[in-house]
C-alpha cells in the first residue's frame, strides 16, 4: 500500500470528524466530531512514524490521546452543566449570546 | 551493562514554569486539607506569592539568557529572551488579574457562583450560597492556564505547544462557567469556548501530524537546520509543510482572536465572570502572539529554504487576516451597546493591529510586539476591573437614592454588573477616580498620545512600514480612526452625559435573585427577555450604584492606570528590556 | 543658556496640579458648592506668572537672529524610537507661543462668572485650561517631529473636555466629538506619514536617534513620490486644523456650542498649529511636494476665503458667525504661505498672531453680549439698538469688528495686505489670478461685521434690552489688552515684523531653492 | 521750508490727539469736549497756513518735499516710510480740510448744540480731519490707503451719527453700512493696483511709482489707471458706485457739507491727479476716466432737477460737479490743475451751501422738504445772501469763483485729446449741457428755499437765524465762493501753482475758438436758470410734487440706481450665497455625515453573522481556512505583490 493512502484516510477522517462538528446539532455528537479528528491525527502521526522511521510520532498519538481524554473530562462536565439547565444538549439553544 | 544517564537539565531555566504550576498542584492538595475559612486566604496568598516567584525568577533569569538562550531537554522549552519577556508579561498581567478575582468588594460576594454545578435557580444553590460556600478551585485552575500561557510562549516543540494551549484553555473552558451571576450566559459561554476550542486546536494538531510527516520532526528549529542543511526529508511534499503551517498558524490565530476565527471572542468575554474575562483577554492574547510570532519566524526561516514563494504565501495569510481583523473589531464594535462586548470587539481590532506589526516579516517587530501587549494588557486588565464595580442596584421606587448623579445611598440589593452603556451615563460624576482610570484605559487603547497604547502602536505600524507594507500601516490607521470612535462614545456617556436611572435596561437571568429561572432554564433563550421584564416589577427600579472595592481590584485599577500613563510618556526603560529581549532563534 | 521654553511649559503644568490639589484645601474651608474657592484666583496667578515669564523670554530672545530657533532645549526623549525632546524657537514660534500665553489669563477672566459656583466644574475647567495652555506652548516650540505630533494629538484632550463639558450649546457633545474625531482622522493620517518619514530618514542614514528632529530631516532627500504622499499626510491634518473648505464642518458647530473662552484658544491660537505646522514642517520637509501642490492648495485657500466669507454673512448665530470668518482668514493665512513669497509668508505669520488678537476679542466681546442677554440667546436677532444702551460695549465690538474686516490703522490691516500684495507676484502658476479672486472677500467681510453691528447695535432697542449693564471693569481689563495690542501693532507692525520677516525670508529660500520635476503641473490635475 | 517741515505730522497729530481724548475720555468730557475738537482742527489749520505760506515763499523747484517719520511697514521687499509729501497739491488740499474744517467744526458747536452725544460727534469729526489729512499728505499708495479707509470709517460713522432712539435710526444705520460697503468694492481696485505695482516697479511709493509709470507696459499701466478708477469711483460716489452717496445725507448736514461735499469725496479726484503719470502712460484707462466723468456729470444733474429733499439735491449736484472734475482729470495735465482748481473753489461753494441748507432745516425744525419752504429770504438774510453767493458760483457766472475753475473745465474737454476732434465735440458739449441742466436745478433749489412771496411751511413755523456760531462760518465761505476763483484764477495763478506737481501742459487750441465757448456756456447757463426761475418763482409751486414726466419720475428715485444694484448685484450675489449656505450644509456637513452612518451600516451588516450559533461560528472557521488558503495560493499564482515584503 502506497503511504499516501494512509494519508488520505487520515485526512478523509479529518473532514468526516469536521463535518460532523458543522453539521450536527447534539453538543455530545458535536464533541464526538473532534474526538475523530483527533483520532484521525493519530493515525497520521503512527503512519508518518513509520514513514521516517523512528517512535516519535508514536509518542505523540499517546500525547494526543491523553489530551483528548482531558478534553473530554472538561467538555463533558460543561455540556452536562448545560443540559441539567436547560433540559436540551442542543448547541442551537445556547443563543443568548449574539450580535 | 547500561548504564542509567540523567538528563541535563537547566532547572533554573524552568523555575518559573516551575513556581507556578506547582503552585497550582499545592493549590489542589490546600483544597484537600485546609479548613474551609482558611482556604481563600490561603489560596489567594499562594497565587499571588506563585505569580510573583515566577516573575522573581524571570527577573533572576533574564542576564543569563539575554546573554545565552538556552533549549532544556532538548528544546521541549526553548528559553530565549523573547519567550522569557512573554512569561514575565503574562506572570504581571496574570498577578493583576488575579487582584481583581479576589475582590469581593462591598458586596461581600466575588464574581463566582458558590457552586458551579449547581443548576441555577435551584434550592440547592440557594442553599449552597446560604451556607456561603465559595468555590476557591478558580485559584489552582488560574495558576494552571497561567503556567500553560508561559509554557505556550517558551517552546519550540510544536506538541510541547499544543499541550500548553490544552493546559491553558481547559482551565478557562471551566473558568467561563463559574459566573455567579447570569451563569446562563456564562455556561453557554463556557460551550462555546470549549467546542470551538477542541475544533481549533485539532485543527492545530492535525496541522502539526503533517509537519512532522514532512520534516520526520516536530521542532521548528530542527526543522529549520535541517532545511538549510539541504537535506529535505520529503521531496517535493512540501505541500504538507505549507498545509502543516496554515493549520498551526489557524489554531494560534483562534487563540489570538482574528478574523475568520475571532466568533467566539465577543460571546466568551460577554459571557465569562468579568475578572476572568481581563485576565483571559490579556494573557491569553499575550501567549497565543508571542506562540505566534515565534512559529510564523521560525518556520518562515526553514520554509525560505524550501520555497521563498510558500513564505510569501504566508505573509498573504496574515496580512488578509490583518486586514479583515482590524476592519470587522472595528466595525462591529461600533454598533456595541454592551460595555462587555465592546472591549471584546475592540480586543479584536487590537488583535489586528498587531498582526499589522507581525506582517511585516522583520525582525525587530518582536520588541514593539511585546511593548504592544503588555499596554494592551494592562488597560485590558483594569477596563475590566472597573466593569467589575459598576453595579446595578435594586431599590424601592420611592427611595431617592441613585438620583441626581449624587452617589448611592446603600440601601437596595445589589445585583449584577451594570454593562449597557447607556447604564454608565453619569459614572463621571458617581465615580470620578474610577471614571478617570477607565477614560485612562480607553485613551490608551485608542493610541492617543502619551498613554501606552499610543507607543504600542506606533511600534506596530512602523513594524508593517519596515516590513515595507506602507499601505496596510494606512489601513490600520483608518481602522484605528474608527475604533478611537467608539472609546469616544463610552467616554462621551460616562463624562458628559447625565444619568437618567429610571430607565430598566433590557438584562438577561440572574441566577442571583431568581426564583423562575428554572423556566429559563427550561425554555431556554426566549424565556429571559420576558423575565428581565417580569425582573423589575413596578415597587421597583434598577440604579447604577459603584460598589466600593475592598482594596485587591482598586490596586490593579490604580497600578494599570498609572503604569499606563507612565509608558505613555517614559518608556524608554521598558522599550530597552523589550529590545533586549527581541531574540528568539538561540 | 537658560532653558525659557522648558520653564514656560512646566509652569502651566504645575498650575494645573496645584489647582487640581487645590481640592483637599476647599474642603477645609467650606462644603462644596459654597464659596468660589481657590481655584480661579490659583489659575489667574499662574497664568500672570506665565506672562512674566514670556517678557523673559523675549528679553533673551535675539531678534538679530529671529530666523535661528533659540531659547531651546534638547534631550533624549524616547531613544529606542528615535525621539527627542527638542524645544525651541525662532521668531514666528516665539509670537505663538505669546499670543497663547497673553490671552490665556484673559480668558480666564472673561469666564470669571462662567461656570456659576459649582466649585468642582470651575476647579476642572481652569485646570484644563492651564493644561491646554502648557500644551499649547509646548506645540508651537517642538523641533521633534514625534514631539509635535504627539503634542498635536494630547492638546484635543483638553480642549475636546472644554468643549464638551463647559460648552453653552445644546449640541455641545455633538460638537466635542465631531472636533475630536476631525482632528484625530487627520491626526493619524499624519501619523502614517510620521512613521514613513522616520523610516525613510534612517535609510538615508540620518542617526536612528535624532531621526525625528527637524533640523536632521529637512537634509533628507525623500524622493518625490514619497515625498508628496508625506506631504499630503501632513497636509490633511494641517487643513482640518486649520480650517480649510472643505474639511472645516467642525469649526462652525464647535464655535457655537463651546464657550466663548473656550473658542478664543481653540479657533484663535489651537488651530494656528495648522498654519503654523504647513510653514514649519510642510515646507522645509516637503520643498519640492509643496511647490508641487501650491496651486492646488492657493485655489482651495482662496476658496475657503470666500466660502467663509459668504458664510459668515448669512449666519443668524453670533458666535457660529465669528467662527465662519476665522475660516475666511485662515484662508488668507494659507495663501500667503504657499504663494512663497517674503513677504507674502511674512504676512501669513503676522497674520497669525493678529487673527488671535482680533478674533479673540471678538469672541470674548460677543460673549460678554450673550451673557447679559436674559436666555443668553447667541441669535443676531435677539439684540437690538444696544448702542445707545451699551456704548462702550457696542464701541468695542465695533473696533473688533474693524479689526476683523482689517481696517487700516489696526494690525490685521498691515498682514492682510501684505498677504494680498505679496501674493500677488507669487510663483506658483496662478498666483496673481487666485489673488485677485481673494481681494473681494475684504468687501464680503465689510458686509458681514457691519451688518452685524447694525443689527445688534443700532435701530430701536429690543424689548427687554433696554436696560442691560455696560461692560464692567473686569471685562474692561479682558478687552483693553487686545485692543491695544491691535491698534499699537496697527501703527507700528515693525514690532513683530522684526521677529517674523527673517524666518519668512528663510523658509521661502528654502522652498525656491529645489525645482519641480516637470511633470508638476501634469500630475496636479490627477493625483488630487 | 526744512524749518518748518517738522510741523507736518502736527497737522495729523492734531486732530488725531482731539479725537483719541474724546473718544477714551468719555463722559467726563462732554462740557467742553466739542470745544477741543475745534481747538485741534483749527491748530491744523495754522499750522497748515504757516506751511502754506512758506512753501509760497520758497522757489517753485524747491516746493516738493517728502518728510519721513521712519520705517512704517518693512517687509519682504516692501519698504514703506510714515512718510509726508509736501507740494502744492497736498498743501491745496491741507488747506482746504482745515479751514473749512474748522469752519464747519465751529459751526457744529451751535448745530449740534442739543445733541447728547455731541462730544462723540466732534471726535468723529477729527479723526475724519486725521484720516482725510493723511490721505492727501501720504507719500505712498498704502499710507494713502490707510487714510483713505480712514476717512471711511469715519464718514460710516457720521453718517450713521444717529443709528438708535430716532425714528430713522435703522435707515441711518442702513446708509452709513451702505456708504463704507460701497467704498470698499471701490478699495478692492487700490489693493489691486497696488498688488501689480509692488509685483511690476517693486514699491507703493509715489517717489519710486511715478516716476517709473512712463516705463510700463501699456497693458500694465491701463490696469493700475483702471483698478485706481474703480478706487476714485468709490470714493467719489461717480458711476457706477455712486448710489451711496444719496443716503449719505442722512448723517448731519455739517457732515454732509464736510465730507460728502467739500474733502471726502474729492479724494477720488485726488487720487487720479496724483497718479497722473500712470494715467498718461494709459490712455486706455485715461478715456474711461473721462467718460466715467461725463456720465455721472450728466447723471447728478439730472437726478438734482428733480429732488425736492434739499440736501438730496444738493447732494445730487455734488456728484455732477465731481463728475466735471473727473473729466478734467482725464484730460491729461490740461485738466488737472483746473480739475483741482474746480475742487478748491467747489469744496468752498458747496460747503456753503449746504451749511446754509444745514442752517434753514435747523430754523425750520429739521425740515428738508423743499416744498415745505419758500419765501424765507425775509427770515435769513444771512443764509439768503451767502447762499446766494454759492448759488451763483455754482452757476458759474463770472466773476464768482465757480466760473474760473468750471469754465477752464470746460475750455479743457473742448481741445482734442491726441488728434481725436470726436472725443473734444462729444464731452464738450456734455460738459456745457451740464452746465445748464446744473444752472436750473441750482436755481430751482434757490428759489424753492427762498424765493415766492407765499410761504408753504408747515404749521407754526418761526424761522430765525442761528446763533452766530452758525452763520460766521457761513459769511466765510460765502465770502470764499464769491472771491477765491476770482483771486487765484487771473492769470492762472493756481495753474502754475500747481505746475511743478501736475507738470505744465503745452498750450492746444479747442474745436472752437475761446470766447464762442465761453458765450454759449453762458448763454446755456443763464437760459436754465431763467426756465428755473420762471417755474419756480414766477409760477406757484404745488405743496405735493406733481406726478411729473417719465424722466423726473426716473430721476426723482435716481434714475433707478438703487433697483438697478439690487436686480444685478444684491439679488444675484443674495442666490449664490443661499446655494452656499445649503451646500455647506447639506452636501459637505452631510457628506461628512455619511462616514459614521456607513461604518454603523456595515457594523449592524457584519453584526448579523455574529448569529450565536456555535456550529455557524465552526463554519465560519472551516471556510475561513479555505478562503484564506486559495486567497494565498491565488495572490502568488497571480503574482501580486505586497509592496516589497522584506
Amino acid at each position: 500500500m502506497e503511504i499516501t493512502n494512509y494519508v488520505v484516510l487520515a485526512a478523509v477522517l479529518f473532514a468526516i470528524g469536521a463535518t460532523t462538528v458543522l453539521l450536527r446539532r447534539n453538543a455530545i455528537v458535536v464533541f464526538m466530531g473532534v474526538e475523530l479528528m483527533l483520532n484521525a491525527t493519530n493515525l497520521a502521526f503512527v503512519t508518518f512514524a513509520r514513514l521516517h522511521g523512528d517512535l516519535t510520532g508514536q509518542v505523540l498519538a499517546f500525547f494526543v490521546m491523553v489530551v483528548a481524554a482531558a478534553e473530554v473530562v472538561v467538555g463533558l462536565a460543561i455540556i452536562v452543566t448545560i443540559f441539567r439547565t436547560r433540559r436540551s444538549a442542543s448547541v442551537d439553544d445556547v443563543n443568548l449570546l449574539k450580535g | 551493562m547500561t548504564t542509567f544517564v540523567p538528563p541535563e537539565i537547566d532547572w533554573l531555566a524552568l523555575a518559573p514554569l516551575i513556581v507556578v504550576l506547582g503552585a497550582g498542584v499545592v493549590g489542589i492538595l490546600v483544597e484537600a486539607f485546609v479548613p474551609a475559612r482558611a482556604r481563600r486566604t490561603t489560596q489567594i496568598v499562594l497565587a499571588l506569592a506563585a505569580l510573583a516567584g515566577g516573575l522573581a525568577f524571570v527577573a533572576v533569569l533574564w542576564p543569563q539568557i539575554v546573554a545565552q538562550p538556552v533549549q532544556v531537554v532538548g528544546g521541549s522549552v526553548t528559553l530565549t529572551p523573547f519567550a522569557l519577556a512573554a512569561q514575565g508579561i503574562v506572570a504581571v498581567l496574570a498577578f493583576l488579574g488575579v487582584l481583581v478575582v479576589a475582590d469581593r468588594t462591598s458586596t461581600g460576594q466575588d464574581a463566582f457562583a458558590p457552586t458551579a454545578s449547581a443548576v441555577p435557580g435551584t434550592s440547592y444553590e440557594d442553599l449552597a450560597r446560604r451556607a456561603g460556600l465559595v468555590q476557591t478551585e478558580i485559584y489552582p485552575l488560574l495558576l494552571f492556564a497561567t503556567g500553560g500561557m508561559m509554557l505556550f510562549a517558551s517552546t519550540d516543540d510544536l506538541v510541547v505547544m499544543f499541550i500548553a494551549l490544552e493546559v491553558l484553555s481547559l482551565p478557562l473552558y471551566v473558568l467561563c462557567a463559574t459566573a455567579r451571576r447570569r451563569r446562563l450566559l456564562s455556561q453557554e459561554a463556557a460551550a462555546k469556548y470549549f467546542l470551538l476550542g477542541a475544533f481549533a486546536s485539532a485543527l492545530f494538531i492535525f496541522g502539526v501530524a503533517l509537519i512532522y510527516g514532512f520534516a520526520g520532526t516536530v521542532r521548528l528549529l530542527q526543522i529549520a537546520q535541517q532545511v538549510q542543511g539541504g537535506m529535505l526529508p520529503l521531496e517535493g511534499m512540501s505541500v504538507l509543510l505549507v498545509a502543516g503551517v496554515l493549520l498551526v498558524t489557524v489554531g494560534l490565530l483562534f487563540k489570538v482572536g482574528a478574523v475568520p476565527f475571532h466568533a467566539w471572542t465577543p460571546d466568551v468575554y460577554t459571557g465569562a465572570p468579568t475578572p476572568i474575562t481581563g485576565f483571559m483577554a490579556a494573557c491569553t492574547k499575550a501567549a497565543a502572539v508571542v506562540a505566534l510570532v515565534q512559529v510564523l519566524y521560525r518556520t518562515s526561516i526553514g520554509v525560505q529554504a524550501v520555497d521563498p514563494q510558500i513564505l510569501r504565501q504566508l505573509q498573504v495569510v496574515i496580512v488578509v487576516v490583518a486586514i479583515a481583523t482590524m476592519v470587522v473589531g472595528a466595525v462591529v464594535g461600533s454598533v456595541q451597546s454592551d460595555v462587555k462586548r465592546l472591549l471584546a470587539y475592540s480586543s479584536i481590532a487590537h488583535a489586528g493591529f498587531l498582526l499589522v506589526g507581525i506582517a511585516g516579516f522583520n525582525a525587530q517587530v518582536q520588541a514593539s510586539t511585546l511593548f504592544y501587549l503588555l499596554a494592551y494588557g494592562l488597560s485590558t486588565v483594569g477596563a475590566f476591573a472597573v466593569v467589575t464595580l459598576v453595579r446595578e442596584r435594586r431599590v424601592a421606587s420611592g427611595s431617592r437614592s441613585g438620583e441626581d448623579n449624587g452617589p448611592v445611598a446603600d440601601d437596595g440589593v445589589v445585583l449584577g454588573e451594570a454593562t449597557e452603556i447607556a447604564q454608565w451615563a453619569g459614572l463621571g460624576r458617581k465615580a470620578p477616580w474610577l471614571t478617570a482610570a477607565f477614560g485612562i484605559f480607553l485613551l490608551s487603547m485608542a493610541g492617543i498620545p502619551l498613554t501606552a497604547g499610543f507607543v504600542a502602536k506606533f511600534g506596530a505600524f512602523s513594524g508593517a512600514v519596515t516590513g515595507g507594507l506602507w499601505w496596510l500601516a494606512v489601513l490600520g490607521v483608518l481602522a484605528s480612526i474608527v475604533t478611537v470612535a467608539f472609546y469616544l462614545r463610552l467616554l462621551v456617556v460616562m463624562v458628559f452625559r447625565r444619568a437618567d436611572d429610571e430607565t430598566v435596561p433590557e438584562q438577561v437571568p440572574d441566577a442571583e435573585d431568581l426564583d423562575a429561572s428554572e423556566t429559563a432554564g427550561a425554555s431556554g433563550g426566549t424565556a429571559p427577555a420576558a423575565l428581565a421584564t417580569a425582573q423589575v416589577t413596578a415597587a421597583q427600579r434598577v440604579v447604577v450604584t459603584v460598589a466600593r472595592s475592598r482594596g485587591p481590584a482598586a490596586v490593579a485599577v490604580a497600578v494599570c492606570a498609572v503604569a499606563t500613563v507612565i509608558l505613555g510618556v517614559f518608556p524608554s526603560p521598558v522599550l530597552d528590556l523589550v529590545e533586549q529581549a527581541s531574540k528568539f532563534v538561540p | 543658556m537658560f532653558p525659557w521654553l522648558t520653564v514656560l511649559i512646566a509652569w502651566p503644568l504645575v498650575g494645573a496640579a496645584v489647582v487640581g490639589l487645590s481640592a483637599l484645601v476647599r474642603r477645609r474651608t467650606g462644603p462644596a458648592g459654597g464659596g468660589t474657592g481657590l481655584a480661579r484666583p490659583l489659575a489667574l496667578v499662574f497664568s500672570l506668572v506665565e506672562v512674566g515669564l514670556l517678557v523673559g523670554a523675549f528679553l533673551a530672545f535675539d531678534t538679530g537672529a529671529a530666523d535661528e530657533h533659540q531659547l531651546g532645549t534638547t534631550a533624549s526623549w524616547i531613544p529606542q524610537i528615535g525621539t527627542s525632546y527638542a524645544v525651541a524657537v525662532d521668531g514666528v514660534g516665539l509670537l505663538l507661543v505669546a499670543l497663547s500665553v497673553v490671552l490665556v489669563p484673559l480668558v480666564l477672566l472673561a469666564a470669571w462668572r462662567e461656570q456659576g459656583h459649582d466649585e468642582v466644574r470651575l476647579r476642572r475647567f481652569v485646570a484644563l485650561v492651564l493644561l491646554l495652555e502648557a500644551f499649547m506652548v509646548a506645540v508651537f516650540s517642538a523641533r521633534d517631529v514625534f514631539l509635535f505630533y504627539v503634542l498635536f494629538e494630547a492638546m484635543l484632550i483638553p480642549a475636546y473636555f472644554l468643549i464638551g463639558g463647559f460648552g453653552q450649546g445644546p449640541g455641545r457633545r455633538r460638537a466635542a466629538v465631531k472636533f475630536l474625531m476631525f482632528s484625530l482622522g487627520g491626526g493619524l493620517i499624519m501619523l502614517a506619514a510620521v512613521i514613513a518619514l522616520y523610516f525613510l530618514a534612517v535609510s538615508n542614514g540620518v542617526d536612528p536617534s535624532r531621526a525625528f528632529l527637524v533640523d536632521e530631516l529637512v537634509a533628507v532627500d525623500l524622493g518625490t513620490t514619497a515625498e508628496r504622499l508625506m506631504f499630503v499626510g501632513f497636509f490633511i491634518a494641517f487643513a482640518i486644523k486649520a480650517p480649510m473648505v472643505p474639511v472645516h464642518s467642525w469649526l462652525p458647530d464647535v464655535a457655537g456650542n463651546a464657550t466663548p473662552g473656550t473658542s478664543t484658544l481653540l479657533i484663535c491660537v489651537l488651530d494656528k498649529v495648522g498654519t503654523f505646522g504647513m510653514l514649519t514642517l510642510c515646507l522645509p520637509l516637503f520643498p519640492e511636494a509643496s511647490r508641487w501642490a501650491a496651486p492646488f492648495v492657493i485655489a482651495l485657500a482662496v476658496i475657503s476665503v470666500l466660502y467663509g466669507a459668504v458664510m459668515a454673512i448669512m449666519q443668524t448665530d453670533l458666535l457660529r458667525l465669528v467662527g465662519w470668518t476665522s475660516v475666511s482668514h485662515f484662508g488668507f493665512i494659507i495663501l500667503g504661505i504657499f504663494t512663497f513669497t517674503p513677504l507674502g509668508t511674512a504676512g501669513s505669520s503676522f497674520m497669525m498672531l493678529n487673527h488671535g488678537l482680533a478674533t479673540g476679542a471678538l469672541f470674548l466681546v460677543a460673549g460678554f453680549l450673550v451673557s447679559r442677554h436674559p436666555e443668553r440667546s447667541q441669535k443676531i436677532a435677539a439684540y437690538s439698538g444696544l448702542r445707545s444702551t451699551t456704548p462702550v460695549l457696542a464701541g468695542t465690538f465695533l473696533v473688533a469688528g474693524l479689526a476683523t474686516l482689517s481696517l487700516p490703522g489696526l494690525a490685521t490691516f498691515a498682514s492682510e495686505i501684505m498677504v494680498l500684495i505679496g501674493a500677488f507676484g507669487g510663483e506658483p502658476a496662478g498666483s496673481a489670478a487666485w489673488t485677485l479672486a481673494a481681494v473681494p472677500g475684504v468687501v464680503l467681510a465689510a458686509v458681514y461685521v457691519l451688518l452685524t453691528y447694525q443689527k445688534i447695535f443700532t435701530g430701536a432697542p429690543a424689548a427687554g434690552l433696554e436696560t442691560l449693564p455696560d461692560l464692567r471693569v473686569r471685562e474692561r481689563v479682558v478687552a483693553a489688552p487686545l485692543v491695544a495690542g491691535l491698534l499699537v501693532l496697527g501703527f507700528v507692525p515693525s514690532l513683530a515684523l522684526t521677529y517674523v520677516n527673517a524666518p519668512a525670508e528663510q523658509s521661502v529660500a528654502a522652498v525656491t531653492a529645489v525645482d519641480v520635476p516637470a511633470d508638476a503641473a501634469a500630475q496636479m490635475g490627477s493625483d488630487k | 521750508m526744512n524749518d518748518v517741515i517738522g510741523l507736518a505730522p502736527w497737522l495729523i497729530g492734531f486732530p488725531l490727539i482731539g479725537a483719541a481724548v474724546l473718544l477714551l475720555g468719555g463722559r467726563a468730557t462732554d462740557r467742553w469736549g466739542h470745544w477741543l475738537g475745534v481747538l485741534a482742527s483749527g491748530a491744523a489749520a495754522v499750522v497748515g497756513f504757516i506751511l502754506l505760506f512758506r512753501m509760497i515763499g520758497t522757489p517753485a523747484e524747491e516746493r516738493a518735499v517728502d518728510h519721513s517719520l521712519g520705517t512704517w511697514l518693512s517687509a519682504g521687499g516692501l519698504d514703506v516710510d510714515l512718510g509726508l509729501r509736501l507740494d502744492p497739491l497736498s498743501m491745496t488740499f491741507v488747506v482746504l480740510v482745515t479751514f473749512v474744517g474748522t469752519l464747519i467744526h465751529i459751526y457744529s458747536v451751535a448745530y449740534m448744540d442739543h445733541d447728547v452725544d455731541r462730544r462723540r460727534f466732534f471726535a468723529y469729526l477729527n479723526l475724519f480731519v486725521a484720516a482725510m489729512l493723511t490721505l492727501v499728505l501720504a507719500d505712498s499708495y498704502l499710507l494713502l490707503f490707510v487714510g483713505w479707509e480712514g476717512v471711511g470709517v469715519a464718514s460710516y460713522l457720521l453718517i450713521g451719527f444717529w443709528d438708535t432712539g430716532r425714528p430713522t435710526a435703522r435707515e441711518n444705520a442702513v446708509a452709513a453700512k451702505k456708504a463704507f460697503v460701497m467704498n470698499r468694492v471701490g478699495d478692492m481696485g487700490l489693493i489691486a493696483a497696488m498688488a501689480i505695482l509692488f509685483a511690476t516697479v517693486g514699491s507703493v511709493g509715489f517717489a519710486d511709482v511715478l516716476p517709473a509709470a512712463g516705463g510700463l507696459s501699456e497693458g500694465t499701466a491701463t490696469a493700475v489707471g483702471l483698478c485706481l478708477l474703480l478706487a476714485a469711483c468709490g470714493k467719489s460716489a461717480q458711476f457706477p458706485l455712486q448710489a451711496w452717496l444719496g443716503d449719505a445725507m442722512a448723517g448731519p448736514t455739517p457732515v454732509s457739507a464736510l465730507i460728502h461735499a467739500a474733502t471726502m469725496v474729492t479724494a477720488g479726484v485726488y487720487l487720479m491727479v496724483r497718479s497722473g503719470p500712470i494715467l498718461e502712460a494709459a490712455p486706455t484707462a485715461q478715456l474711461v476716466v473721462v467718460v466715467v466723468g461725463a456720465v455721472t456729470l450728466l447723471f447728478g444733474a439730472v437726478v438734482g432737477t428733480a429732488k425736492d429733499d434739499i440736501k438730496k439735491a444738493l447732494a445730487a449736484s455734488t456728484m455732477s460737479q465731481i463728475g466735471y472734475m473727473m473729466l478734467a482729470a482725464g484730460l491729461g495735465p490740461a485738466g488737472y490743475a483746473f480739475a483741482i482748481f474746480h475742487l478748491l473753489t467747489h469744496g468752498f461753494f458747496k460747503a456753503g451751501l449746504f451749511l446754509g441748507a444745514g442752517a434753514v432745516m435747523h430754523a425750520m425744525g429739521d425740515q428738508t422738504d423743499m416744498r415745505r419752504f419758500g419765501g424765507l429770504s425775509r427770515f435769513l438774510p444771512i443764509t439768503w445772501i451767502t447762499m446766494g453767493l454759492g448759488w451763483l458760483a455754482i452757476l458759474g457766472i463770472p466773476p464768482f469763483s465757480g466760473y474760473w475753475s468750471k469754465d477752464g473745465i470746460i475750455e479743457a474737454a473742448f481741445i482734442p485729446v491726441d488728434g481725436q476732434p470726436w472725443r473734444a465735440w462729444v464731452f464738450g458739449t456734455v460738459a456745457v449741457v451740464g452746465a445748464a441742466i446744473t444752472a436750473f436745478y441750482m436755481t430751482r433749489l434757490f428759489f424753492m428755499t427762498f424765493g415766492g412771496r407765499r410761504p408753504r411751511w408747515t404749521e407754526n413755523q418761526h424761522p430765525h437765524e442761528g446763533s452766530p456760531l452758525m452763520w460766521w462760518p457761513l459769511v466765510f465761505l460765502g465770502v470764499g465762493s464769491a472771491g477765491l476763483g476770482l483771486v487765484l484764477g487771473i492769470g492762472g495763478t493756481f495753474t502754475t501753482w500747481l505746475e511743478p506737481v501736475v507738470g505744465h501742459a503745452e498750450h492746444h487750441e479747442p474745436v472752437l475758438p475761446v470766447p464762442v465757448i465761453i458765450g454759449a456756456t453762458l448763454v446755456l447757463v443763464l437760459l436754465g436758470a431763467a426756465l428755473a426761475f420762471r417755474m419756480y418763482a414766477v409760477q406757484l409751486v404745488p405743496e405735493e410734487a406733481p406726478r411729473g414726466s417719465f424722466l423726473t419720475r426716473a430721476a426723482r428715485r435716481d434714475l433707478y440706481q438703487d433697483a438697478a444694484n439690487e436686480t444685478l448685484v444684491v439679488l444675484p450675489a443674495h442666490g449664490i450665497a443661499r446655494l452656499v449656505q445649503v451646500g455647506d450644509r447639506d452636501v459637505v456637513d452631510r457628506g461628512w455625515g455619511v462616514l459614521p452612518l456607513a461604518v454603523s451600516w456595515f457594523g449592524a451588516m457584519f453584526r448579523k453573522v455574529q448569529t450565536g450559533y456555535v456550529r455557524s461560528y465552526a463554519a465560519g472557521m472551516a471556510g475561513g481556512v479555505l478562503v484564506i488558503a486559495l486567497v494565498a495560493w491565488l495572490v502568488v499564482r497571480l503574482g501580486a505583490g505586497l509592496g516589497g515584503a522584506q
